[in-house]
């Protein structure tokens, strides 16, 4: 009944990391010109790593960000880069698509 | 007789070592721990408003100095068991800061000893929570040339403890009972004052769960993380009760002293350490923190830093 | 003297203004609102039960007509501020219906001052809820010409708001200790009475960290927020006392219907009006009910409308 | 005059009758859940305190053969009304074990009654819990030819009902209160024992939310859920007052076991037989056991079972 | 050790909105015959943003519907008019696979 | 800014199902060699289905897991033979990128 809808692709970028970079994530994807965030509480564990989530930071959240590639690529690179040394972090990118393209 | 509140601590303890699923809500546990804070805040600005307030001054110098040394003294100890730097500067963090579930056991095994406790002790928790994190992290920033995450955010640091929600909570529950007074806080006495020991009991619960989840890992860490759990907190009760005995304190202040001292933080200094000391190993400074140190002042420190107390003060 | 639990609200304030992270469970938010509505109910109900059933038809009749007018009143002196016809509308609804929580500040106040309240007082509550809603909804669809979402749902509303949490906790309070009487009641009284305002005094905890992150707001609504925050509890405790003098209440009634009067919703009316009238701006009306409202009764407020009352009624 | 808890449960029933969106938060749920196991068995350890320890051998053991053998003779029973061999399983577990609530509530009834009940009571809820559970299994695997599931782990399971949060924390506050005693407890009274019945009766709120939400099924399931829900309670009271007088149990001994094997587990037995038996239908048992027999017992099975006990023990 | 499953392709609608949408999202997703519906408690921002959640609508929701492509465009085509001028509304489409197509 | 990043494409299966099942599934999981797994709370329906999660059932979790397709494929599989026939299970795979091959 619809004709196909004019959809932008975009990329979702998912950081599943533990609590204590929340606030430091979010700083570095509004730097980079994110638009916006979208936080869930997650549980998880990475079965043969050696570090481990410590008392107060047994708390892990997911964090999604959908933005353009170029910025979830340069973004991620960052992560690698900045946090993945020390803390627990797993990312992944997914192909995602949206209709208003001035939002993401 | 063991106090009662030790018995649920133990029965938390023994539910995780036989890997029970029994599992309080997160919102439980926060609650527990806004109540604890407020109620015991409370409760010393009640006995605040009834006495003419003490120059706390020279206390608050004493015990920001004793707070700070601590780490201080701990690194070149840590360093000897062959910790690495940052490693020693977080655990000695950890150990410069106190333990409130830790106070509140010794204030009620200080009550049930008859020994009065000053007015202000809480307060002393209040102080003695920021500078040992900050003595761990200049040590850890000595002691790691380079640094991937740039210069720490002091401000924003320094906001986060005295904004935090122990200080806070603890402060403003002072103000609030020194201003009310005793007449004043008489409405809430039945939520405040007369379940205190019941919630502190259920939070110990909780608490037991907590740290029997940490025993698993001693034995990843090994002696060195056993020595540190028990070693420590002896050592540092010494220091504490000494600081006592130079301010004047009476008995119950002075056991109460060297039981802030020997306690280390399991919650602040965790949560400052992850983000000023990142490179630290965050699992061995809370394995000896919550999984030895805590259970150890709880059930065996407590009554002898009492002990130690009585036998220091004639 | 200031009550003890409005030192929590400002405590809860402070926090959230130094930006602190203090942050209440909403596990124990939801708790507190619905101990608080059982708790009120009951006592409402048991002195219910200890006294011949007044007539109540009147009063009823009289105070679903004053919530329902508030927001029609309301509605051109919003217009003069030069807010837009849904914005105006909503608005006033929030002020047509109530705030649980200022209730409970007021009966303790009363409580304090030794003036006698209508046992029936909380069912007052259950009737100011939905009037004032049902008001700001025709208004706005009378200001509105054209609509997206299409005519309103009112038999959803009806419902939401008939068996909604509030009113049914209210009413189901009421009715139990109604019922059940002084004695029947007397095995959970540990529970639903006795601790009732230390209750209270957490409950203000929270909404002064909530009402704290709404002040920021008020800069971005200027001067015309501010008008509306304070100029309209001044206005409409005048008209709620007006009609407590009108149904022949004590002192302490009056007084109490000119705090429902001037008191505006933050929890029934933000809700109905978000799915009801989605075009009003939400983070206006929130902000005068919640960040200058709320703090202006509790702190400056109540005590007024108690002058008040005393003064209309000698 | 019926109890005041009871007026919650129906409040609590009536809400989800009318589609109010009336809910407690899940943290509110598990924390009185967890609340009332532990009172409950710190109140029996005190009372064990108080009196020469009985020999408890032969109540464990008849109690255990009487759980197991619920399931069992009702297995026939069930078949006849056309249930499929491991609904039949399933469900006689779940009236093989116990639901605590129910044992709460005849507790404050037989206290109201002025009938005394035996201090081990709690004891009896604990060893109940399992014995049901294994029998459903068993049942469920002679009836089910092959299964895709593989051989039951009884190891987990048995881990899993030993160390479940119900045996664990009523087994501990047994314990706890045998241990300390009526005055190692006394500081502890005013979170554990004072408030106990208004805690329950904010349980009981919650239950009737829950098995309002079931009584929708029964529609679903037709007559043969209600014979079940309402028969099988009746039935079970008469062997669960048979075994009382055969252990020779005073009134309210014999009212509680009645009580007890007339109540249906609607935690323990569910959860497990989701993982043992999953072919079962869940819905129809939950239907059975929260949304008839529960509501049933607490309204009018146990005035019921008091009553035979009065007559049975003369 | 398998041989190539055989998924069959549908469109993943995901909907970040207050709370307040949960009930009318939901119901409208059903009336275009989506089969089932997943909600997540989220927190999450939009930094640029004029609108912002009031005090209940502060809680955020993120609800996920699986169905075709065609339902999930006009489901989006609906709510991009009926709710976006309101309310908080993010959305996305996401690939995905699933084994059992009568199910989604 | 930067030149594009090299990404290892990957498989998210993503897995709704009653509570019950988190406990098997995440065993099931590391059973195959998935190295890490992801849950969140959820509530949702299954709008004509005819099992119906039951009362300590009704919590829901969604159960991520990020691993190569044929570990994805084959432990869905095994999750519709033995899961599906009695519990609820809803499943879809997901086209996902990861930076550290290594550890997905
Ligand atoms: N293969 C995976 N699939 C899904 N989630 C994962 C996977 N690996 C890691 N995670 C999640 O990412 C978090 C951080 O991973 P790590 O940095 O390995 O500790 C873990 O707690 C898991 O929740
Ligand atoms: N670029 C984005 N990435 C992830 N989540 C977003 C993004 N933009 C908006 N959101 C989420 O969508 C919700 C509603 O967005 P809005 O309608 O802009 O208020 C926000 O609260 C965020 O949780
Ligand atoms: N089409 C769908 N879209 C999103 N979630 C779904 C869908 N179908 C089922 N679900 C989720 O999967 C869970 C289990 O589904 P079921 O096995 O059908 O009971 C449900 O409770 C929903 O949360
Ligand atoms: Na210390
Ligand atoms: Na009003
Ligand atoms: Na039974």
């Amino acid at each position: 009944m619809n004709t196909p809808l004019h959809t932008h692709p975009r990329t979702l970028l998912v950081i599943v990391a533990e609590a204590a970079l929340e606030k430091p994530l979010v700083r570095d994807a509004r730097a980079r010109g994110v638009q916006g965030w979208t936080v869930s509480e997650v549980h998880g564990r990475f079965f043969e790593g050696e570090r481990e989530g410590a008392w107060e930071a047994d708390r892990t959240i997911e964090l999604k960000l959908l933005c353009d590639r170029a910025t979830a690529e340069a973004l991620a690179s960052e992560v690698l880069a900045r946090y993945a040394p020390h803390y627990s972090v797993a990312m992944y990118f997914t192909p995602a698509e949206v209709l208003r393209p001035e939002r993401f | 007789m063991i106090d009662v509140v030790v018995f649920f601590f133990l029965l938390g303890l023994f539910a995780r070592l036989v890997r029970s699923e029994l599992k309080l809500p997160e919102a439980l546990y926060e609650t527990l721990s806004i109540y604890l804070l407020l109620a015991i805040g409370l409760k010393g600005g009640i006995e605040l408003s009834k006495q003419p307030l003490a120059t706390l001054a020279p206390e608050v110098a004493a015990l920001a100095a004793m707070g700070f040394l601590i780490p201080v003294g701990l690194y070149p100890l840590l360093r000897l068991l062959r910790l690495s730097g940052v490693d020693a500067a977080a655990l000695g963090a950890h150990y410069g800061s106190v333990s409130v579930v830790t106070f509140a056991v010794a204030q009620t095994a200080l009550a049930r000893a008859n020994l009065p406790l000053e007015a202000q002790a809480p307060l002393w928790v209040a102080v003695l929570e920021a500078p040992g994190l900050l003595a761990g992290i200049l040590l850890a920033r000595l002691s790691a040339a380079r640094d991937a995450s740039g210069p720490p955010r002091w401000g924003e640091l320094a906001h986060d403890v005295l904004f935090g929600k122990s200080v806070l909570l603890l402060v403003g529950g002072i103000v609030i009972g020194a201003v009310a007074g005793e007449a004043g806080t008489a409405p809430i006495k039945a939520v405040f004052i007369d379940p205190f020991k019941g919630v502190l009991a259920l939070f110990l619960l909780e608490l037991g769960l907590v740290a029997g989840g940490r025993l698993g890992d001693v034995r990843r860490f090994g002696f060195a993380v056993l020595l540190v759990g028990i070693g420590a907190p002896l050592l540092l009760s010494g220091v504490g009760a000494a600081t006592g005995l130079l301010l004047g304190l009476g008995t119950g202040g002075v056991a109460m002293l060297a039981t802030l001292a020997a306690s280390a933080s399991y919650i602040a200094a965790p949560t400052a350490m992850r983000i000023a000391v990142p490179q630290a190993n965050a699992a061995l400074s809370i394995t000896a923190a919550l999984g030895i140190t805590f259970p150890f002042n709880i059930v065996i420190g407590i009554p002898l830093y009492i002990e130690l107390a009585r036998r220091l003060h004639p």
